[in-house]
């Protein structure tokens, strides 16, 4: 069975899931809502990443921003959350909306703009299944060894810093 | 095929999205929100370069692969931050956390 | 009559939702609801629920939650070199192993915390 | 490759078209779904009854059949016609969608398990990572529905499943990991060819140990079972949920039994791999079965343990078992033993 499906057609849906639910996760009322919309937009970029021929990406970004970050962060909302004081702390004061609206919608047209412009240069798209996903542990171990030292450095950093800092104080 | 220029588009959009949560935002929690939209904003352009690139390149995911470790070590940092912030002033309003202001 | 299998997944996906879908709405449209405070009350053994439901956070085991964070990120590397093991010459697996023995000391130090102090 | 139908008359030939194709049968019927919420149905009967045969029970008996094996259905039918019951000040939405969520969940994943050669609906090259990615959901998804009913028991139950399912996610992965070193794929496909000489439970017996214990503790079963502990919780994280919210919950976690108790088959026990005059998915099924019975019988058999010490063993003793466990397969496979196996 044989069934085209339209790769833009996909493309454009899990654009629109991604993008609205970024939005929302930083307008939605309740602090709740805005990171299940957070992770919704997580999931949204793993599936680009599907469509981008790396599978192993997308199942990292699932597991780790999702299953991992996003708990820290609805279990952290829930540690410092009051009822109705969310609401109030998020509007914007005065033109500050306004003002920051102009910004990122200016930096985002701008570079869409050049991407846009650039578009007819750009390189079209070699065939798929020419990025197996055996070689990313190739490449991982073998070429960038220094890079893993200093990740294992960082993530020994972060770790320590963040057991002291929520260390239970008696 | 989708083109190039539509994931940079998409991941221009995202980048948008979070600078204005960046500007705009109080509540600490939803700072570090759009800072996690940026972050996978470059993440998406890292992975399409990657795939468009002819022969198809290996490091690029590899940088995603650093890039999405790194966001996350940040979240667990930041989070802890924050927990502290809000025991000591029992708010997570960024701009009440000015005590070290001269 | 290969399909990709990513497609193949998704359509999976939707059959799952479409077949067990159902099964949550349909009994919205037969089941009598009829609101009652008494019924709608949440369940506390009889007892009339008092203060917040939501407030009653353990704190003491969000160490846990980090460190399981930062193991998330460690297993996922771990699976990427993994597959590759016996592919990739030997002295290449060693900046691994070196990663993984780094990574002891903040898993010695939160263990030692975990163990000495009875609260976490 | 099927034609979409350009005229009405063209429509039987191409439903007929798509129904008998490979892909339909798999995904409604064989390893799909009809198949799963069958033997899901069939794991819940034969739980009750094994466990009233440890404890000199009979167990379901009336519903229909031998030994009351219709009682799934009666549940089921049962659970469908009651009221849901949503409690006050309950996060609506949120309360209704995520049992749902939490089937698809369990559900998904099945695409992956390959209950034969050609049984499996999308063999993906990242298989092992998928299924894991989509367990590690589990305990996003048991916050927020604990959140969402606005009661004190399932929060309670439900910060309690997610500390349990966190600690134990860990080892379960590390333990896996040398097993993708042996098979040298992620690919559960590949993985269960790497076994056709033998299975991977010898060389790699202490991860099987580790990774059984935190398949036990990521189910909540008994000597695990806290966020559903009845004497002090009521039932934990569902405990106010009722009719089909409460029959898509219990179908939910039978699944994710089902689908972990698969997954050990696949991962040690060599798959479809068998004698061969039982056709490959029956072995996998049979061997499925065995797994499942010992993850059952430990209810009827110990007393539970406490939260701060079952998350301590998750994170002293495992983790540090399936770490070591890793060095060990480095050796073993760089010391030419797995060659000497014929693997």
């Amino acid at each position: 069975m044989e069934i085209a499906i339209p790769p833009d057609l996909v493309f454009v849906i899990l654009a629109a899931v991604t993008l609205i639910a970024a939005v929302l996760a930083l307008q939605a009322k309740e602090l709740i809502y805005g990171a299940i919309a957070l992770g919704i937009s997580f999931i949204g970029i793993a599936g680009f990443f599907v469509f981008l021929d790396a599978p192993y990406l997308a199942m990292l970004q699932i597991a780790v921003y999702v299953g991992a970050v996003v708990v820290l962060i609805l279990f952290t909302i829930m540690l410092v959350r009051r009822e109705q004081s969310d609401e109030l702390l998020d509007r914007p004061e005065g033109g500050q909306g306004a003002v920051g609206l102009w910004l990122a919608g200016l930096l985002a047209v701008a570079i869409a703009g050049v991407a846009a412009l650039a578009g007819p240069n750009l390189p079209a798209a070699p065939p798929a299944g020419n990025l197996p996903v055996s070689s990313l542990g190739l490449v991982l171990a073998a070429e960038y060894p220094i890079p893993l030292v200093i990740l294992a450095l960082l993530i020994s950093a972060a770790l320590l810093g963040a057991l002291v800092l929520a260390k239970v104080e008696k | 095929m989708v083109s190039l220029t539509s994931y940079l588009i998409v991941s221009a959009a995202l980048l948008g999205i979070g600078i204005y949560g960046l500007s705009v935002k109080r509540n600490a929690i939803r700072i570090l929100f759009a800072i996690e939209i940026i972050v996978n904003a470059a993440n998406l352009n890292f992975a399409a370069f990657t795939r468009y690139l002819d022969p198809p390149l290996v490091s690029g995911q590899v940088i995603v692969f650093y890039s999405i470790a790194a966001a996350a070590m940040e979240a667990a940092v930041g989070l802890a931050l924050i927990l502290i912030a809000f025991r000591l002033n029992s708010s997570i309003d960024v701009r009440k956390l000015n005590k070290l202001k001269g | 009559m290969a399909l990709n299998p990513w497609l193949t997944v998704i359509i999976w996906a939707i059959v799952v939702i479409a077949l067990t879908g159902p099964m949550l709405t349909l009994p919205m449209f037969w089941s009598r609801r009829k609101p009652d405070p008494f019924r709608d009350m949440p369940f506390e053994s009889g007892q009339v629920p008092q203060g917040e439901a939501r407030h009653r956070l353990v704190m003491q085991y969000y160490p846990y939650l980090l460190m399981f964070v930062a193991f998330d990120v460690v297993g996922m590397f771990l699976f990427a070199w993994g597959m590759s093991f016996t592919k990739i010459p030997l002295y290449a697996s060693f900046p691994v192993l070196l990663f993984l023995f780094l990574l002891a000391a903040p898993l010695g130090y939160a263990l030692h915390l975990a163990l000495r102090r009875e609260n976490w | 490759m099927v034609n979409l139908p350009a005229t009405p008359a063209d429509l039987i030939p191409f439903l007929f078209a798509v129904i008998t194709s490979h892909t339909f049968i798999q995904i409604i019927l064989f390893p799909g779904f009809i198949h799963v919420t069958l033997v899901t149905a069939f794991l819940t009967w034969y739980e009750r009854k094994i466990i009233a045969r440890i404890q000199l029970r009979i167990g379901p008996l009336y519903a229909g059949g031998p030994g009351g094996i219709l009682q799934p259905i009666a549940d089921g039918v049962k659970l469908i016609f009651k009221e849901v019951m949503i409690p006050y000040k309950a996060d609506k939405p949120l309360f209704l969608a995520i049992p749902l969520a939490l089937v698809v969940m369990a559900a998904l994943p099945f695409a992956v398990i390959p209950f034969g050669q050609n049984w499996v609906i999308a063999n993906l090259d990242v298989g092992l990572v998928f299924v894991f990615a989509m367990i590690s959901l589990f305990p996003l998804m048991i916050l927020i529905f604990a959140w969402a009913s606005n009661s004190k028991y399932p929060f309670l139950g439900g910060l309690r499943s997610l500390f349990q399912q966190v600690a134990y996610e860990i080892p379960m992965w590390i333990s896996a990991l040398s097993i993708v070193m042996l098979a040298g794929s992620l690919s559960l496909v590949d993985i269960v060819n790497a076994q056709a000489r033998i299975w991977f439970i010898i060389p790699a017996f202490l991860s099987f140990i580790v990774f059984f214990i935190s398949v036990m503790a990521e189910l909540e079963r008994l000597p695990f079972d806290l966020p559903t502990a009845e004497p002090e919780l009521v039932a934990g994280w569902f405990t106010e949920s009722s009719g089909a919210i409460f029959m898509l919950q219990f179908l939910a976690l039978y699944m994710k039994m089902y689908l972990m108790s698969s997954l050990v088959t696949v991962l040690f026990l060599g798959g479809w791999w068998g004698p061969a005059f039982l056709p490959q998915p029956v072995w996998f099924i049979i061997k499925t079965l065995i797994v499942a019975t010992f993850i059952i019988i430990p209810r009827a058999v110990f007393a539970r343990i406490r939260v701060d010490m079952l998350i301590r063993i998750g994170w002293t003793r495992l983790l540090i078992v399936a770490l070591v466990n890793v060095f060990l397969t480095v050796l073993l496979i760089t010391s030419g033993l797995t060659a000497i196996l014929g693997m």
